[in-house]
């Protein structure tokens, strides 16, 4: 099978649905010839022409907008918004029409749009090129929200992106784009060639929407995570000496709530590691689920580590990722109690 | 250089407030039939004067001429009569629905009947449409059944769109008619993409979309405008300047240094100015942006200058912030009345035939208000049932919209 | 002391800072010579002239623009979003200059900003006039979220924020402007003048932001709440017939913890009230630093009632709106256990 | 009327990709000293071909002519050349220092240095300035320390903005230079508020903003325009033309149908196009628009046509999307060979004080280099405090944010 890195993974699965259905669309800030600040697109406009594959103007409402026009016609767009940190102009096409778009009409119309960014920090991109806003799409009722962590779930969840009949927001951890990154920012960096999960059919193959995997499997606590922070979770609980099951999510909506809850009942215990800021992040409706779900079982607080609330500072960068230090003494910390 | 008078802000007014007189002098009206037309293909650069005029066919006394009369027969003419009165009529008894209290609000297109109308006679039925709220001659037009808007405006059992909007937000993807967006101006970029898909895939039709002069501040006005002309998508833009977005006058929006349909023209794109009370200039302005579209020669924006003659909505008293006399002043008339002066010189119509057509709109229209009650009002239900709440929020329902339906105990 | 509605002690505030302070300036949609479509900017322009209230074009984001604009001169700019259900076009605005300016520019640059805007439902406004926003805005780092329920608070509220240096984002529950809607849509409507909030100080006073109110007190669970859904709260435990202790939170961002700490760690029970759809809702993060702070006090699962996760359904409204006999049955689930 | 042909998307090209033969045939440059000078209170309407010329100064041989001649004298010149240099020395050693590993990050102007420059001079001191991240020249030519740039390229212990942002987005009150966006045309607005602000308080101060040309795409821009002709804002707005977003060419942002100066026209706002490499055509139209926003005649929208000599970023290869021979070819030449060839024609400055001066530049870059880094440089520090990060989110710490610090345990 191929050894493929994120890039490549992703790209492969643009590749997959762009031959296999003419109304998959790919478009963004110089997506076109250039193939994206990333390269996850490159070699499509080549391949499928113009048409299909195409640089846009730097708007991002408008690119929305555009594919939201197009889902409505019948193509199923796929678009690259530059970094996650500029959705922010698209916010009224997203909530507005995209996430509405089927309800507001019973169904008549809809946005079967995907919309990929890559997100998170530890490249020294400052607080405009590290933003984890997951979270407030996760707030926006008709938006499904998906956090690949590999990139063997990277083709198979953006392939089910695609095809789904709703507009999905998929981001992308562009630290573990070239390697499974744990945190340990100092240590040299591991390419995804050394790592199972970089395994990637050639094909067609789905992961499919709303079904979390268990990286590890333990018995005395549930680390709930996703993205990057998969990877820092299994290096802080070596770290911590701990015996976690670690849970990554992979879509946050629809969420897999059985499977947290069955870890949860297991263990007893919680931790939710989450990249982002962490008021009213998605950890804090993680830790209202499992509370809600798992009261009489839980024998601790939940303890969420995440990101300051403070914006992502550039040259403070690794002081304000959650690495696998803070990770292990979120564990310590709700082993403890 | 250091300014001798100190900075000022200038924060444009409009000519009479409640009380004042008001004049319409500052809206220059060239004479019906004076504007060139342009070929189709002519360069966008070559025809910017278009963006500052008034396209006008029909003058004061009903006489059609000049280069831009589509020469519709009679029959057609009376057609579009028609369909604007029933739009009349229609937001007429909608209106009075409303104060009724049968429903939670209304907005009438009262005074810009020929805009919708016409436009919709101008372009292919198979053509997208992504209008406003105030557009529902175009469905009408379309002959899209009043008894389904009806049961939109009641909210009753047989809305089509089970309850879940407002009055007047109607969608209909058989009339080819977009769900109409309570988000200004959303719409206008996504009919763009929709033209572009049109292109992509090779197709033949086009896309029209429409925006109130208010709504052009928004930056998804510019959005439109830039991918229209980048792609030269295959879509005919056109700006509603009636005058008013609720209280505030054009000149906010930019109305006072420039016309809207100027807009255009720094995007490289043609624009035409049209009297939008004219039932003529709007079905030939309109065919010559769809034509253009069509024939891949590129984007058409259209300003089409009317009034609103009537309140912003049911929420809206306009006493509170225009002159009263208003209206009656507006310069470019009512484009009912205008049609029906025109085909009558023609002697295709009298005023008895105008008012016996008006009235037997109005039973029309009532005897389906009838029928549309008897499924539901908003006030009295019945209605949608509650748990229906929680469809097509998704395609398929996930579980935690099932857990809360269930919560909810319906 | 006169009476007010919540519309009167709002246009109260601004008055009152717009005489105390010449740097107070006031604009928006309609704000100007008509006085706002709810009329809380009424008689302003007349007083203090065009220059200082005044309509603004239809641009969201140029409005948050020109008040951010005017903040970095020295301005006090207090503008107004027609509906908060309309502010998305400014998010990048909020987001990315507003609540970073400070930061970014290490305070060289400031936005002390005030951000009204009516939210919530209860007027038959369907989807687009019915939305409670204020998760995504707590969840910005660096914007201040405050949500009044009453007139005599709202005043207080909007005057501080108003002096506030940081950038604040004010929503009125536009159901009580006029009275203290408690959820009973079909009995009469009470005007504010028969309630002692009405009381309201024609002059200046402040209600500080951060400060949490107990408006119910009571031993056996607590009701985290706020807005109009305060007034649904004590309806709901009047009906439920449980001693509830009510605390409107008035301001979301900075919180009030002391308070909620203090009344959880007394009753050991908590119940959450609030009209924006659940998921990664504010009631998400009150619920997960109940559990962090008070997990141990916690005698059942904190419970949250909540609008449904689907947009406002013009017709349903009164099935999605969470009215007093949720509310109630909220609190005897959240007793029952 | 249904089409012959179907549908056809277009997406516009540049002129050459890699491996190809550039040619700027396509971009019209008309002789230096040919485009008219009018007033500055001439209607823009009477204007408008401002906006599709390009107003130039110094032609080929260095020779200055025309109305649009400012006039500096030889002292003034040899200062904005001295400026530009010190701007492009400035930028290869923190270009060097990034691609050495001291810094994450670096964004050179290289060929774009009379904007800033030409700009800063023609502008008031006491103006504010709401730039984009390749503007370095303008706060170079403000006289802002270069340590004090150094230290924020570096994020080291003085460091102003306490290393919370990347290299380049500077920020200095006391040079009126508004902290530089990360997310593109939010400063725009911005900019068009603080001069509201100005006329508010009848202040006599102006502000001026830039935009690169991809970035006129953003709802901002348009936000920007609006603002501006409604209220008749005394504001300089900029786009700075300089070919490329990225890998982008700027056919894409609509500069294939149209100029970015013509956008101005649909505002009713006046466009000035002018040579982006030509100093003294650069000061003098910043003057001219200067003068009008200071005397409350309104805003004024500038192009400035130049060419991005270098990569968009330390991160970005344009060998990937861009000929090679690109910007040899580029037709209005390098701004600081300009300026320097016509200081030489006037007898006031020759080839040997140049390479002089150059090296003198280049020596006193690197002096303070070695300054900065002895405070720190990003890879291997110091910085400013773990703990600091918590500052300055609000103006008082609130108890989330102290807990948090603590929770970090410094
Ligand atoms: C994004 C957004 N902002 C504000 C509003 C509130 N609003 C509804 S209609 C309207 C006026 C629109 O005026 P215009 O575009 O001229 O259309 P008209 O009503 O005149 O047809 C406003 C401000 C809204 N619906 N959406
Ligand atoms: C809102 C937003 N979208 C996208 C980006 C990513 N981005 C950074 S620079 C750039 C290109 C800008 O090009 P232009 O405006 O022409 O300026 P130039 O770099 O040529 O000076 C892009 C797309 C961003 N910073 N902000
Ligand atoms: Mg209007
Ligand atoms: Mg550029």
């Amino acid at each position: 099978m191929p050894r493929m890195n994120m890039v490549q993974a992703l790209n492969s699965a643009m590749d997959v649905m762009m031959a296999r259905d003419e109304n998959v669309v790919v478009f963004g800030e110089d997506v076109g010839y250039f193939g994206g600040v990333f390269r996850c697109t490159e070699g499509l406009q080549k391949k499928y022409g113009r048409d299909r594959a195409f640089d846009t103007p730097i708007a991002e409402s408008g690119i929305l907008a555009a594919a939201i026009g197009m889902g409505v016609y019948g193509l199923r767009p796929v678009v690259e918004i530059q970094f996650a940190d500029y959705i922010y102009p698209a916010t009224d096409q997203l909530v507005s029409t995209a996430a509405r778009l089927r309800y507001r009409s019973a169904g008549a119309f809809t946005a079967p749009i995907t919309v990929r960014s890559p997100c998170g920090g530890g490249i020294f991109g400052g607080q405009t090129h590290s933003q984890s806003p997951e979270a407030i799409f996760t707030h926006v009722c008709g938006l499904k929200t998906v956090i690949p962590s590999n990139p063997y779930d990277a083709k198979g969840l953006l392939i089910s992106a695609i095809e789904d009949d709703d507009p999905v927001i998929f981001l992308e951890p562009k630290r573990i784009y070239n390697g499974p990154f744990d945190g340990h920012h100092d240590r040299p960096v591991i390419p995804w060639s050394e790592h199972p999960a970089s395994e990637v059919p050639a094909g067609h193959y789905t992961v499919s929407l709303g079904q979390a995997a268990c990286v590890r499997p333990g018995a005395e606590v549930t680390v709930l995570t996703y993205g990057t922070m998969v990877h820092v979770a299994l290096a802080g609980a070596e770290e911590a000496g701990v015996d976690a099951e670690i849970l990554d999510l992979r879509t946050l909506i629809p969420l897999d709530i059985e499977t947290i809850v069955a870890s949860v009942g297991k263990t007893g215990r919680c931790l939710i590691v989450h990249e982002a800021t962490r008021t009213s992040g998605f950890g804090a409706e993680l830790a209202a689920l499992v509370q809600e779900h798992c009261f009489y079982a839980l024998e601790a607080p939940i303890v969420r580590i995440t990101g300051w609330d403070t914006p992502y500072p550039h040259a403070l960068e690794w002081d304000y990722f959650p690495g696998p230090r803070r990770v292990a003494e979120g564990l310590k910390r709700v082993m403890a109690d | 250089m250091k300014n001798a008078a100190p900075l000022e802000l200038h924060v444009p007014e409009p000519p009479a407030r409640p009380g004042e007189v008001p004049d319409f002098g500052w809206l220059k009206i060239p004479p019906a039939g004076s504007v060139a037309r342009p070929d189709i293909a002519t360069p966008p650069n070559e025809m910017r004067g278009h963006a500052y005029t008034l396209i006008r066919v029909l003058d004061e006394q009903g006489a059609a001429s000049g280069p831009w009369d589509p020469k519709l027969d009679a029959e057609t003419l009376r057609r579009g009569l028609r369909t604007m009165m029933l739009t009349r009529a229609y937001d007429e008894r909608m209106f009075r629905a409303q104060r009724q209290g049968k429903t939670s609000f209304y907005m009438r297109c009262t005074g810009e009947e020929a805009i919708g109308v016409a436009q919709a006679m101008a372009l292919d039925d198979r053509d997208m449409v992504f209008p406003t709220y105030r557009l529902q001659g175009l469905l009408i037009a379309r002959g899209w059944p009043l008894i389904e808007m009806m049961n939109q405006v009641f909210s009753n059992t047989r809305d089509r769109l089970k309850g879940r909007q407002m009055p007047v937000l109607y969608a209909s993807k058989e009339a080819r008619f977009f769900s109409i967006a309570g988000n200004l101006a959303t719409h206008l970029p996504e009919a763009v993409g929709w033209a572009m898909a049109s292109a992509i895939k090779h197709d033949d039709r086009i896309a029209a979309s429409w925006i109130g002069e208010g709504s052009t501040a928004e930056g998804d006005f510019h959005h439109a405008l830039t991918f229209a002309s980048v792609y030269r998508v295959p879509v005919v833009l056109n700006i509603v300047n009636n005058q008013y977005a609720i209280s505030t006058f054009q000149r906010i929006a930019g109305g006072e240094e420039s016309t809207f349909a100027a807009r255009a023209l720094g995007y490289g794109l043609p624009a035409l100015r049209v009297d939008g009370n004219d039932f003529l200039a709007v079905y030939a302005a309109t065919r010559w942006a769809a034509d253009r579209a069509r024939t891949n020669v590129g984007p058409t924006v259209i300003e089409l200058v009317t009034y609103r003659a009537s309140a912003h909505s049911t929420s809206d008293d306009p006493s509170k912030y225009r002159s009263a006399e208003e209206p009656g002043r507006w310069p470019l008339g009512d484009p009912i009345a205008r049609l029906s002066g025109h085909l009558a010189r023609l002697g295709e119509w009298s005023e008895e035939r105008q008012a016996r057509l008006a009235s037997e709109l109005d039973s029309e229209v009532l005897a389906i208000q009838r029928e549309a009650e008897s499924y539901g009002t908003l006030a009295s239900g019945p209605h949608h049932r509650p748990a229906t709440m929680f469809e097509d929020v998704f395609k398929e329902m996930p579980w935690h919209l099932r857990r809360q339906r269930e919560e909810m105990g319906s």
